[in-house]
């Protein structure tokens, strides 16, 4: 137990040092590169929290995606303004003192709060692994995702497509590469793309099938497809199209709707809303929810309302 | 029948967004009307269901709370969702026409505005922190994005200043709730209020949510991001935004504080509140009072009024809580008449400065009716429902001696009387401005819609009987006499 | 036998801490990716040694997936064109 | 103690995203303060979920694996939001703009 202990401290240590890092750093493109080693590092701290559904998330959606998002959006600002002038970090100096105080008040009553609390002994999340058998899924995680809190699942799903819909609202119209099919590529990444983008389907659909009794399932799934499209528009094998296809239209709303229709379907047939008929039906709406979280999380890193393959 | 009726609430206008977002176009319009129609309707059996049995209670997927999670609606619930239903579709009769010529905004509209509708009824159902959170998140990057869709520069910077701080409360509201799951292990309110204890812990996670839910509300001194959203939404926007939005995230607070904290003694903190409240009603109506543009002074007259609901906690009563029901019934439905009559006069005549809006009872008189018939209710003058909304609240600050309080309330009335005579001062002189380059013909149904509201803020002053035996569930965490 | 493996991973670690000081350093882009590469591969390896030491078999699946993240960031930083990135005291903060 | 080591972690974390979201004027940092006052929460739930000894409650699991989703959404937009101001008005910061412009939306 002891030596195992160090192990945290050193994670946590690590932690606070990237975001002070993040925060206080000089140049804004390092806190970028350094706010994706601080997810990271803490999928090693979901790891040590036995928390493994986490750690895959946390590479895929919090380090992974976010930080293509970050680094995309940088490098349009750059693009945009290469002078990159007028722009200072600290608003006021002498803000920084009085605010750090408070900051750390903050943090001691936070971290004082949560220390004082007991534990309590029966909360909803022992009666969930308490009620697990019902389910038809042994991975208590996609238990509660998708059988006792579905609804919250289900508007989440709303949440995201709100996103998609929120970016394509503030597009400036005109569509933007940000692949770089102007500039002549490495001869490597065509070979390295036939192998990794299949690579990434196929460990899609496996963290989607072994969501249902281990650690995984169609958040992770999503977005390690997500990783591929990414991938493929930042190759230019993806270009942006201007509006929003008919069937990606479909796509991007496929979860919500096959989520909420079963749902329905189950309430006028008597039972209750969003119960779910079967251990079947966890796998469809599995499916249809990864489907419809990597499309909107690709498109909003393409900063596009629609993809097309080149050359179409 | 009722309980299905409550869950279409939310999910009607979810699937119907993803149909007017799938279908695009004329579809999606009419979609999007033939759902907010409906709403109406579903409330029918909902209300018949609320005033027999007191309320009515949903567990989803059939797992009780607190594994599960639980959609309740009661009687102040009922009142909101009734409030969803009719600014909503009153607000989507103007879209309807004010969209109808930028096909290119309107395919984004309609799923916006749709998934917006979703996520306040979500809101007003819901009995679970975390469902809550989610819930919120809907709405506030759906009011976002509306916003946004202004376009110029103006109303992005205020969609994002918006964001950020809507952010920013979240995450202050979810850290408080982390906190709570761990102190009681469940996250229904109802349930949470046998667990809660005074300790300083649970105050520290009730004030983490208190400030998010405040920030969101944009309750003095943490407002500043509403002013300039709103008054650079679109009209429709604007309308549900102040009308709506900010009550939604109030509503929870409401039910946080009198369900599951009715076991705590939270005096001083209550205090606060009512001055971050006096201090709203007094700046909110001083900055209103000099604005020089008409959506500016509308949207500062929403900080003004937000402050009245902040009046219940120190008043804290059986017979504030019907006031401060009241005064949510009757700002929203008259803010909702001001904001879309504002929207249709800045549409016809270009501008919406003051200065420049002269003779405007010959030029666009409904609008102007409808603006003036929603400031009596703003003012607070009999008939309307605002008038009996302060009524209520004197008495009980009357009732208490709490005399502090009883200033502030008749203070505010006298300046929103002030603020809202300047503009239609304003608006009656006869002096004739020159420019009219930029009118933009504004629809019949535009200014009837705007009308409608007006009318129904005037009315709810009449018909005060039924709502108020909507009312009749009591809060447990108030008394009779305080 | 634990103690060996939890020293393992202290080590792992440090190298972590180590390869940092390149991804904050720079000077150049190249020095930075290749620091984050290293990053991939030696999380994998405490990934793989967690698994082992806590008893969770799921972690060798996480490994999978940060092994496949990494691939996917060198083909991201081959693809894009990152000149603009190498002057450390940028203006724009 | 293992509980303790990340408690005081996640607290730091969310003050320093706080500091940071105070003091950072680009809209951009402010965004990277905001995933970190939310990496610092989701560190604290877990940790109190009884990650640290016992099994972990998988209730708290899948809150932040809905936050994730939720926060890398919002910064999606918000992504998009900033691109587009700093292409309408060349800042990627938020001034205070004097009440006296013409707003749109009279739509």
């Amino acid at each position: 137990m002891g030596i195992s202990l160090v192990i945290d401290v050193l994670l946590a240590l690590g932690l606070v040092g990237l975001a002070l890092q993040v925060v206080a750093g000089p140049s804004l493109f390092r806190s970028i590169v350094l706010f994706v080693v601080f997810g990271l590092v803490m999928a090693l701290a979901w790891a040590r929290l036995h928390a493994p559904d986490l750690a895959m998330a946390e590479a895929a959606i919090g380090a992974g995606i976010t930080g293509a998002l970050l680094l995309m959006t940088y490098r349009r600002l750059v693009e945009l303004n290469p002078e990159k002038r007028g722009e200072t970090y600290l608003g006021s100096r002498w803000l920084a003192a009085p605010v750090g105080v408070l900051t750390g008040v903050l943090v001691g009553l936070i971290g004082w709060a949560a220390l004082q609390l007991p534990p309590g002994d029966t909360t909803a999340g022992t009666l969930a692994r308490d009620a697990l058998d019902e389910t038809g899924v042994s991975n208590p995680v996609t238990g509660v995702l998708l059988v006792f809190r579905g609804y919250d699942t289900l508007l989440e799903m709303g949440v995201l497509l709100l996103a998609f819909l929120g970016a394509r609202a503030v597009a400036s119209g005109r569509a933007h590469s940000p692949g770089t099919s102007e500039v002549s590529e490495p001869a490597l990444v065509g070979a390295l793309l036939s192998l990794v983008v299949p690579l990434t389907i196929l460990v899609g659909i496996y963290l989607l099938r072994a969501g249902g009794h281990a650690p995984g399932g169609a958040f992770q799934a999503g977005a390690v497809l997500a990783a591929g499209g990414v991938l493929l528009s930042l190759t230019g094998r993806l270009v942006p199209t201007d509006h929003t296809p008919l069937v990606q239209r479909l796509v991007l709303v496929l979860g919500l709707l096959v989520f909420s229709g079963m749902g329905l379907f189950m309430l006028f047939a008597g039972s209750a809303m969003l119960s779910l008929p079967g251990t079947w039906a966890i796998y469809l709406v599995e499916t249809a929810l990864m489907i419809s979280i990597a499309l909107p999380l690709a498109l909003l890193f393409a900063q596009a309302p629609g993809l097309k393959g080149r050359g179409h | 029948m009722a309980e299905q009726a409550m869950i279409l609430l939310v999910f009607l206008p979810l699937l119907a967004a993803c149909l007017a977002f799938v279908l695009a176009g004329t579809p999606a319009r009419v979609i999007a009307g033939i759902t907010m129609a409906a709403l109406p309707a579903l409330m029918l059996p909902i209300t018949v269901d609320v005033i027999d049995q007191g309320e009515i209670a949903h567990s989803l997927g059939g797992h009780a709370a607190p594994l599960g999670i639980r959609l309740v609606a009661d009687g102040s619930g009922a009142l909101m969702l009734w409030l969803v239903a009719i600014i909503g579709s009153l607000a989507s009769l103007h879209a309807w026409f004010s969209f109808r010529d930028q096909p290119d905004a309107e395919g984004t509209f309609w799923p916006l505005w749709l998934i917006l509708i979703a996520g306040l009824n979500g809101m007003f159902l819901s009995c679970d922190l975390f469902n809550l959170y989610v819930a919120m998140e809907l709405v506030t990057l759906s009011a976002v994005a509306l916003v946004a869709l202004a376009g110029g520069p103006v109303a992005l910077s205020a969609a994002m200043r918006y964001l950020l701080l809507a952010m920013l409360a979240s995450l202050a509201y979810l850290l408080g709730v982390v906190l709570i799951y761990n102190a009681t292990g469940t996250m229904d309110f109802r349930l949470l209020a046998a667990d809660l204890e005074a300790t300083p812990e649970v105050i520290i996670s009730l004030v983490l949510i208190t400030v998010g839910l405040l920030l969101k509300t944009a309750i003095f001194p943490l407002h500043v991001w509403l002013p300039r959203a709103h008054a650079s939404a679109p009209g429709p926007v604007s309308a549900v935004l102040s009308a709506l939005v900010v009550k939604a995230s109030l509503f929870v607070l409401y039910r946080i504080w009198f369900w599951s904290g009715a076991e705590l003694d939270l005096a001083p903190a209550e205090w606060v509140l009512g001055l971050a409240g006096a201090g709203a009603i007094i700046y909110g109506s001083l900055a209103a009072l000099v604005q020089s543009r008409l959506k500016l002074l509308v949207a500062y007259s929403t900080v003004a009024q937000l402050g009245y609901l902040m009046m219940i906690f120190p008043l804290a009563s059986l017979l504030a809580w019907p006031a401060a029901n009241y005064q949510i019934m009757a700002h929203a439905l008259a803010k909702a008449a001001l904001f879309l009559a504002a929207a249709n006069i800045l549409r016809g005549q270009g501008t919406d400065r003051l200065q420049e809006l002269g003779g405007l009872d010959r030029r666009q008189p409904i609008d102007l009716f409808a603006f003036g018939i929603a400031g009596v209710s703003i003012m607070g003058l009999p008939p309307s429902g605002g008038f009996l909304a302060k009524w209520m609240f004197l008495e009980t600050a009357w009732a208490q001696a709490a005399w502090g309080w009883l200033a502030v309330m008749v203070i505010g009335s006298l300046l929103a009387a002030a603020y809202i005579f300047r503009a239609l001062a304003g608006m009656l002189t006869s002096r004739q401005t020159e420019f009219q380059a930029r009118i933009r013909p504004v629809h019949r149904a535009m200014s009837l819609s705007a009308l409608a509201l007006a009318l129904l803020a005037l009315a709810s002053g009449f018909a005060s009987s039924p709502i108020l035996e909507l009312l009749g569930l009591e809060p447990p965490g108030l008394s009779v006499d305080s | 036998m634990n103690t060996a493996l939890s020293l393992a991973v202290i080590f792992l670690i440090i190298n972590l801490a180590a390869g940092l000081v390149r991804v904050a350093r720079g000077p150049s882009p190249e020095d930075r990716m290749l620091a984050a590469l290293l990053f991939g591969s030696t999380t994998v390896a405490v990934l793989l040694i967690l698994a082992q030491l806590m008893e969770i078999p799921a972690l060798r699946d996480v490994a999978l997936l940060f092994g496949l993240l990494a691939a996917i960031i060198s083909v991201a930083f081959v693809a894009l064109p990152a000149d603009h990135d190498r002057d450390e005291e940028d203006s724009w903060r | 103690m293992q509980a303790e080591i990340y408690v005081a972690a996640s607290a730091a974390v969310f003050g320093t995203g706080v500091y940071g979201l105070i003091l950072a004027r680009h809209i951009l940092r402010k965004l990277l303060a905001l995933n970190l006052m939310g990496g610092g929460v989701f560190l604290l739930l877990i940790t109190l979920g009884g990650g640290a000894d016992g099994p972990p409650d998988p209730i708290p699991q899948a809150m932040v694996l809905t936050g994730i989703v939720i926060a890398v959404s919002a910064t999606a937009f918000a992504l998009a939001m900033l691109v587009r101001l700093y292409q309408e008005t060349g800042r990627a910061t938020l001034e205070l703009e004097d009440d006296d412009q013409e707003g749109g939306g009279d739509g």
